[in-house]
């Protein structure tokens, strides 16, 4: 059978660029919600103003970059509210109360972090239990240990942990940034090069495509899957630290229910739930996204509660559905 | 035969048991270095399962495995893979959302400095299906391929490694002869490289056009290991089912009565129904009694004709009329409203739900047909079930078996029996016989020819002609989506005279 | 035999947790178990863990059809909220709060408003495509909105005996919210497992595309579902409500689509959709509001409540887990010849 | 019935500052409570009497969100920032970036722990742990001629909150005093009456000797006589209830007999919120710390102010 009468490639060349279209309108529904802003509220069209989001959410970005992981797996990750707030008790009780430096607190803190990420994921993994009622257990877990560690807030008044807390870094135009945002940056970078340019990053992309498949095709599911949640421990214990630094405190209630924010970003973002879709871009707008509505909110200054809530459900709202058809329409 | 080379794998006394079946009983087998080795055996005797149980994937109950003469034990089909034991298991296990470079190399990409090279990725992935002869945009998702395609890559990705056994688990279930011919081209350099490769089909030809020797098994049980030249088909096909076979031949020469069937009403009829980018326009007409074949090499486009035939993909440009009347199709539900059933090629992604009972599995149409709520009562459900049990021979014959628990084989008799019971006017048949043992699918033929004949018309794609020959009273012939041209089954018409249709293009 | 068939139940783990937790029980207060007629109605803390596990029964009984779909419902905490505040709202506005008449209308309005509410959930999952986390995200974050938008904000208090009764009044001297727990609950297990609704629901959850192949219009099974699960979820609303007489828009019905999904994957239905078991739900809601009721009956300080939550949760899952039973309750007693072998493959692999 | 004002609805987006008008941000807890809801309408009325521009923001308990309004009210250059404290801890940056915007600050509720005080102006807002104490100073004035020991339940609020800490150290620093005195269970309601509903009744079943019950709000103990009324005893009566806030229903049932004793928490902080802005705005000196002035209620009390209560 000679070669020209086998047809099998099929026009993959639009296919490529298919791929990115959520992102695409994702970012530009953002830039549209920027300048709807922008021309609503006075002083609302500033860089500081697209910086603060950054500012405001950089350990909502951490957070949610460890989320990227779990969710291309097809897992859900439920604990990293409650660990945000167990990292913030830890660090600001070990400074405070027993005069820990910095530098020992915090390698303690990403520690304790991933160690409970490692051990969700083995009970995932190796016991074979739905990853939402393990992440829910270790939810009550670290915030039980928060509350074991004290009710009360604790304030940081570690001097170092302080500056670096306070220290604003200049931009041109009277524009500034913190070192939260830098870290945040760093790891999205960082993050976003494993996904795409290491195997590790590959494989949790087939784990999400098809388990069973990945398992067979014999790449390494337990490590993978392990290395998933470590990484999402990891991020929420970072995002932690990012939180402490950001209200140089303590507290057990801190960070309630961040884990739907976290969600919601990846899931905003174009990623899907049931795993092996999506890109960590996505998820940077997803938090933004996020940011943004809140700083409107808070720009709209004449919402009461109830309102207020309205008001982001229908944004959310508006938001999705025009990211949905317009996706839709293109592909 | 004792003075065979030392062989480089061996099983001794293999146990296997599944919650209520033994699947392996003390199953000795063993493998050479260079040779091609097949394992034989009906739907359900237990080959995927003592693959399995060697690589891993599932824990051997008893019995000891050696490698090179040291016993191994592995863990899964990672550290089966790591030895030099490369495998293609039954269904295809490739991961749909990555691309299909990735899915050949994911897990060996070629990298520098921990970094993965893409540009490298893509190169050798073309190379690799080049190799067997194929060309596809190795950047686009795999999901976008056909089924055959996606065969394709998945052998391309177990020969890639340079492993000293390669297993290949019913790999040419849907591949047509071309390609079946270029994997076997691979098959023999790989073993004149000395490598030991197992091979599982149920297509007698190929057994006998590739393999040394053979194993068969039966219910799980060993029956022997034999010379394919010693072993004759009809004996071997003897041994596999435990009794003569005699009327397996008797269909080939039923009469087949084409005028009549082009006499009868048109059932079904397209007119330049099409869709941009799938098919092309094309105008077919389907009789009631008639069975029409399609015939066209891999990714030729039948898939899609029976796709649009079904309203499953929606039609942009033609028209279809059932029945005599003109319809628009937008979902498989007006299509099954219109008594029009689809059996798709693809069981694992279109066909089956895993989860659910045989039971569940083979009423579900029938169901859906008739709502939520007009539940099929339960003898009757009895009735229609152990019927086509046992019409199809499925095997084990427990209709509250989650249906994913069965052998491939007979997977895909429950998704052929769910299509039988709703006893629609069209019946589409897509790769019906993909994975099943020669009893029953001489059964299967039997049971379209019978469908017919009693009024149904039947649309059959296969990508073995001999098959589409047997059963049609017309063939389609499809190639590069196209169909290029209908051709009444008559004495003429032979498999030669298909295959140079296809390579023509119709034009002669 | 039957012993080991019992045992092997999917279900007798999370039976077994909740025995356990009941005897924890009668340990610190001997008279746990006791139930009593007080003032002509069932009193005991066995009746308090129905009554007050009743709305939670409900919202998960609606939450696993959705997620048997293969789906989630984020917003039945909102939905309880605002059918309660509605049916308050309704019934502060009566002449005569006692009027039967009023209150059904009120009850009425409320269901029918959860209703339609559901019906939006379903339509922007099955018909506009959005991933159902998202598509119910936003009617829990802006329902709650609604809720106290209807309420101002303030907790609406009722004076109305024919509203009390629903979750907090006796009929036949049985808890009336449980007699309305047991009806849904048998119409729903009637269309689910005596008509074919489960059948084509699990089918939905289990293959999406292989179901649409079949001809199931799993487009208006989804809507329906979610349109149930709202609904469920109102009645819910309604009962807590009613046993306090008062809506209140913010903390009514907070958190309680976790423990609704928590009281499901108890009960054994996978988060990925397919087969689901109305009975686990049962079970799981118990278990969950038992363990309730267990920490305010032994005293568990609130700064350990959550700890001793996490220990119990762990406790069912890995009890429930064949893996975990395999890898670490039968290293000891290795498998004996004869036994069963080992019943699990390490993976689900089709064929 | 409740009257559904009409402050609620969005109207005209905020001009900023611009104008002589003075312009407040304000960024409230949340809506968590009835309380709540009453302390923000405060706000914004009297916002609207004395011509001050609101910029109201609520940040749904949660310490990150009213980080980010404060912000964004630096950004839109207000004249004057107030907000009640979800947390005490952790204001230090923020406020010191309001500091450098010379934006004064004005704390209302809850105070805040940071050691540079000229972070803001002045706090104005009740003290918790003081209304703990008067709690249990009405308990030991009760039973000071009972020498049997009092048995005592307690309903806590959110776990973790400053007011449910609060009000738990003030009442056990008062009770503590007294032997005869004995938590026997205290558990969180969770500030809402259905939590407040189904601890009391465990409790009930639990412990069959209560005496006492003291609950950390209102709502909680109104969950409470429920349970206590079903369990066939009599509130206020068999077993006597203490409370704190004293909004309408528990007034009413302070009233009618049910409560034995409520410590009000005023919600109506508005009219002194407003006077102090202006005087900050103004540069004047104002004191660090105004208190709310606050009072209790005994069931006499209750009746004679029930007419008059606006909340
Ligand atoms: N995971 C499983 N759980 C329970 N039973 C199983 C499982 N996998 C296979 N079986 C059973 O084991 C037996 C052997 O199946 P196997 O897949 O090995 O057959 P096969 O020879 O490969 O058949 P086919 O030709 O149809 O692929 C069958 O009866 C099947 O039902
Ligand atoms: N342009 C396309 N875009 C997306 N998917 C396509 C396209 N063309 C084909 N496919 C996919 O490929 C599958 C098979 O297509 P096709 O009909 O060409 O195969 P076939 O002729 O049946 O041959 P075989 O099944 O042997 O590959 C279809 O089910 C469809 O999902
Ligand atoms: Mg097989
Ligand atoms: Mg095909």
């Amino acid at each position: 059978m000679s070669s020209d009468v086998l047809t099998a490639g099929r026009s993959a060349v639009l296919r490529g660029r298919q791929r990115y279209l959520p992102v695409l309108v994702t970012a530009g529904l953002l830039v549209a919600m920027f300048t709807v802003g922008g021309l609503r509220y006075e002083a609302f069209a500033s860089g500081q103003i697209v910086l603060n989001v950054f500012i405001d959410n950089a350990f909502l970005l951490v957070l949610a970059v460890g989320m990227t992981f779990v969710i291309l797996t097809g897992g859900i990750d439920l604990s990293v509210g409650a660990v945000v707030a167990l990292s913030t008790m830890v660090t600001a009780t070990l400074m405070t109360d027993h005069g820990w430096s910095p530098l020992a607190t915090v390698p303690l803190v990403l520690l304790i972090g991933s160690a409970l990420g490692l051990a969700m994921g083995c009970v995932i993994h190796y016991f074979d239990i739905q990853p939402f009622i393990v992440t829910l257990a270790g939810m009550f877990l670290a915030r039980g240990l928060c509350y074991v560690i004290g009710t009360d807030s604790i304030p940081i008044t570690e001097e170092t942990y302080t500056a670096v807390a306070q220290t604003q870094i200049s931009l041109p135009g009277e524009m500034h940034l913190s070192v939260g945002v830098v870290i945040a940056l760093a790891v999205v970078l960082f993050a976003a090069y494993m996904l795409h340019y290491t195997r590790l990053g590959r494989n949790v992309y087939a784990i999400g495509g098809s388990e069973q498949s990945a398992l067979l095709m014999g790449l390494p599911v337990a490590r993978t899957k392990i290395a998933v949640y470590t990484i999402s421990g990891f991020c929420s214990a970072l995002g932690g630290v990012l939180f402490s630094l950001y209200t140089l405190s303590g507290y057990g209630l801190n960070a309630l229910g961040m884990e739907l924010d976290a969600i919601a970003a990846v899931v905003i973002g174009g990623t899907l739930l049931t795993g092996g879709s999506g890109y960590l871009l996505g998820t940077v707008l997803g938090v933004l996204v996020l940011g943004l509505i809140q700083t409107i909110i808070s720009f709209e200054g004449t919402l009461s509660p109830w309102w207020t809530r309205i008001f982001i459900g229908l944004l959310l709202f508006v938001f999705i559905l025009l990211q949905r058809l317009i996706s839709v329409r293109r592909s | 035969m004792d003075d065979a080379p030392a062989p480089i794998l061996r099983m001794r006394g293999i146990c296997k048991e599944f919650p209520g079946v033994r699947a392996l009983s003390d199953v000795d087998f063993r493998l050479l270095p260079g040779e091609v080795h097949a394992l034989m055996g009906e739907n359900g005797a237990g080959k995927s399962t003592l693959i399995k149980v060697l690589t891993g994937v599932h824990a051997v109950d008893g019995g000891e495995i050696t490698l090179d003469g040291a016993p191994v034990s592995f863990s899964g089909p990672l550290a089966a893979q790591q030895a030099g034991i490369s495998t293609v298991y039954q269904e295809v296990n490739l991961c749909p959302n990555l691309s299909v470079a990735e899915n050949i190399l994911i897990g060996r990409e070629p990298r520098r400095l921990g970094r993965i090279r893409w540009k490298e990725v893509r190169r050798r992935a073309a190379g690799l299906l080049a190799r067997l002869e194929l060309d596809v945009d190795v950047s686009a998702p795999l999901s976008s391929c056909s089924l055959a395609v996606q065969q394709m890559v998945a052998i391309a990705r177990a020969v890639d490694v340079s492993a000293r056994v390669l297993i290949l688990d019913e790999p040419t279930s849907s591949l047509d002869a071309g390609e079946v011919e270029q994997l076997f081209r691979v098959m023999r350099r790989l073993k004149a490289e000395g490598i030991a490769i197992l091979f599982v089909s149920h297509f007698l030809d190929q057994i006998y056009e590739i393999a040394d020797r053979m194993t068969i098994l039966r219910d799980g049980r060993l029956v022997g290991e034999y010379l394919t030249s010693e072993l004759g088909q009809v004996e071997l096909v003897g041994k596999m089912i435990g009794k003569e076979l005699k009327d397996l031949e008797t269909l080939e020469n039923a009469p087949k009565d084409i005028a009549a069937a082009e006499r009868s009403r048109p059932f079904a009829e397209a007119r330049s129904l099409g869709r941009p980018g799938s098919v092309e326009p094309f105008t077919l007409t389907i009789h009631e009694g008639e069975v029409v074949g399609l015939a066209g090499l891999l990714g030729s486009g039948r898939t899609e004709i029976a796709r649009l035939l079904f309203g499953a993909d929606h039609a942009t440009t033609g028209e279809l009329s059932v029945g005599g009347t003109p319809v628009t199709l937008r979902t498989p539900r007006a299509a099954t409203n219109h008594g029009i059933a689809f059996c798709s090629e693809n069981r694992r992604a279109e066909g089956l739900i895993p989860d659910l009972s045989v039971r569940e599995n083979i009423i579900l149409a029938l169901q859906a047909a008739r709502g939520w709520a007009r539940p099929i009562p339960r003898r009757t459900q009895d009735e229609l079930v152990d019927k086509y049990i046992d019409a199809l021979k499925i095997r084990p014959a427990d209709p509250d078996r989650p249906v994913k628990n069965l052998s491939g084989g007979n997977q895909q008799k429950v998704l052929l029996a769910r299509w039988l019971i709703v006893e629609p006017k069209l019946l589409i048949l897509d790769e019906p016989t993909r994975g099943i043992d020669v009893g029953a699918k001489a059964e299967i033929q039997r049971l379209v020819v019978e469908l017919s004949d009693g009024g149904m018309a039947v649309l059959f794609i296969s990508a073995e002609l001999e098959e589409v020959l047997r059963l049609s009273h017309k063939v389609g012939v499809l190639r590069d989506r196209r169909l290029v041209a209908e051709l009444p089954n008559d004495d003429h018409l032979t498999t030669g005279v298909l295959m140079e249709t296809i390579a023509s293009g119709g034009r002669s | 035999m039957n012993a080991a068939a019992v045992i092997r139940h999917r279900l007798f783990w999370p039976a077994a947790v909740l025995v356990l937790l009941l005897a924890a029980n009668v340990f610190f207060t001997p008279g746990f178990l006791s139930v009593e007629l007080k003032d002509g109605h069932l009193y005991g803390s066995l009746i308090d863990i129905a009554r007050f596990g009743a709305p939670l029964i409900l919202v998960a009984t609606g939450m696993t059809l959705v997620i048997a779909t293969g789906g989630i419902d984020l917003s039945v905490g909102s939905v309880v909220a605002i059918s309660g505040a509605l049916a308050c709202l309704w019934i502060t506005g009566l002449d005569d709060q006692q009027s039967t008449a009023g209150v059904l209308t009120a009850v009425g309005i409320a269901l029918g408003l959860a209703l339609f509410l559901g019906l939006c959930n379903g339509i922007l999952v099955a018909g506009i495509g959005i991933q159902p986390i998202i598509a119910t995200l936003i009617l829990m974050v802006a329902g709650r909105g609604l809720a106290q938008l209807i309420t101002d904000g303030q907790i609406l208090t009722v004076n109305s005996a024919p509203y009390k009764l629903i979750g907090g009044g006796y009929w036949l001297t049985l808890p009336f919210g449980v007699l309305i727990v047991a009806a849904v609950l048998a119409i729903t297990a009637f269309l689910t497992r005596r008509m074919a609704l489960g059948l084509l629901l699990e089918s939905v959850g289990g293959n999406a595309t292989a179901s649409r192949l079949a001809g199931i219009r799993s487009r208006g099974l989804i809507v329906t579902v979610y349109a149930f699960c709202a609904l469920c979820a109102g009645i819910a609303g309604l009962m807590i409500s009613s046993n306090v007489s008062s809506a209140d828009g913010n903390n009514a019905g907070l958190w309680i689509e976790l423990d609704a999904i928590l009281a499901v994957v108890i009960g054994g239905t996978s988060l990925a959709g397919g087969r689901f078991s109305l009975g686990g739900t049962v079970l799981g809601a118990l278990v969950i509001q038992t363990l309730t009721t267990t920490i305010y009956t032994i005293g568990i300080p609130p700064e350990t409540t959550l700890l001793f939550k996490a220990l119990v949760v762990v406790a069912v899952c890995l009890l429930q887990s064949p893996a975990f039973r395999e890898k670490v309750l039968n290293r000891r007693r290795r498998r004996p010849q004869s036994a069963p072998a080992s019943a699990d493959p390490k993976v689900k692999v089709p064929a | 019935g409740c009257g559904s004002g009409g402050t609620t609805s969005a109207s005209q987006p905020g001009s900023g500052g611009g104008d002589d008008k003075i312009t407040m941000g304000f960024s409230q807890v949340g809506a968590e409570s009835g309380w709540r809801t009453a302390n923000t309408k405060s706000v914004q009325e009297s916002a609207k009497t004395a011509g001050i521009e609101l910029k109201f923001s609520d940040a749904q308990q949660k310490q990150e969100n009213q980080i980010k309004a404060i912000r964004s009210f630096i950004q839109q250059k207000v004249d004057v920032i107030a907000f009640s404290p979800v947390v005490e801890s952790g204001w230090d940056t923020v406020l010191k970036e309001a500091k450098n915007a010379k934006i004064p600050v004005i704390l209302t509720d809850r105070a805040v722990d940071s050691a540079d005080t000229s972070l803001y102006k002045t706090f104005l807002g009740s003290d918790f742990v003081e209304e703990g104490r008067k709690a249990g100073k009405w308990l030991v004035e009760e039973y000071k001629d009972s020498t049997e020991t009092v048995n005592i339940v307690e309903l806590q609020g959110t776990t973790g909150s400053a007011p449910a800490n609060d009000r738990k150290a003030g009442f056990a620093e008062v009770i503590g005093a007294d032997a005869k005195f004995k938590v026997i269970a205290s558990q969180t309601g969770d500030f809402t009456r259905a939590k407040g509903k189904e601890v009391m009744e465990a409790f009930l079943k639990s412990n069959p000797d209560i005496d006492v019950l003291y609950a950390h709000n209102d709502d909680m103990g109104l969950g409470a006589i429920e349970a206590i009324e079903g369990a066939g005893k009599v509130p206020g009566k068999d077993i006597k209830i203490i409370t704190v806030d004293a909004v309408k229903d528990g007034m009413q049932a302070l009233a009618d007999g049910k409560i034995n004793y409520i410590v009000e928490c005023s919600p109506l902080l508005g009219p002194q919120l407003m006077d102090l802005a202006k005087k900050v705005v103004a540069g004047e000196q104002v004191p660090t710390r105004v208190v709310t002035e606050e009072t209790t209620f005994t069931q006499e009390q209750a009746k004679q102010a029930l007419p008059t209560r606006q909340y």
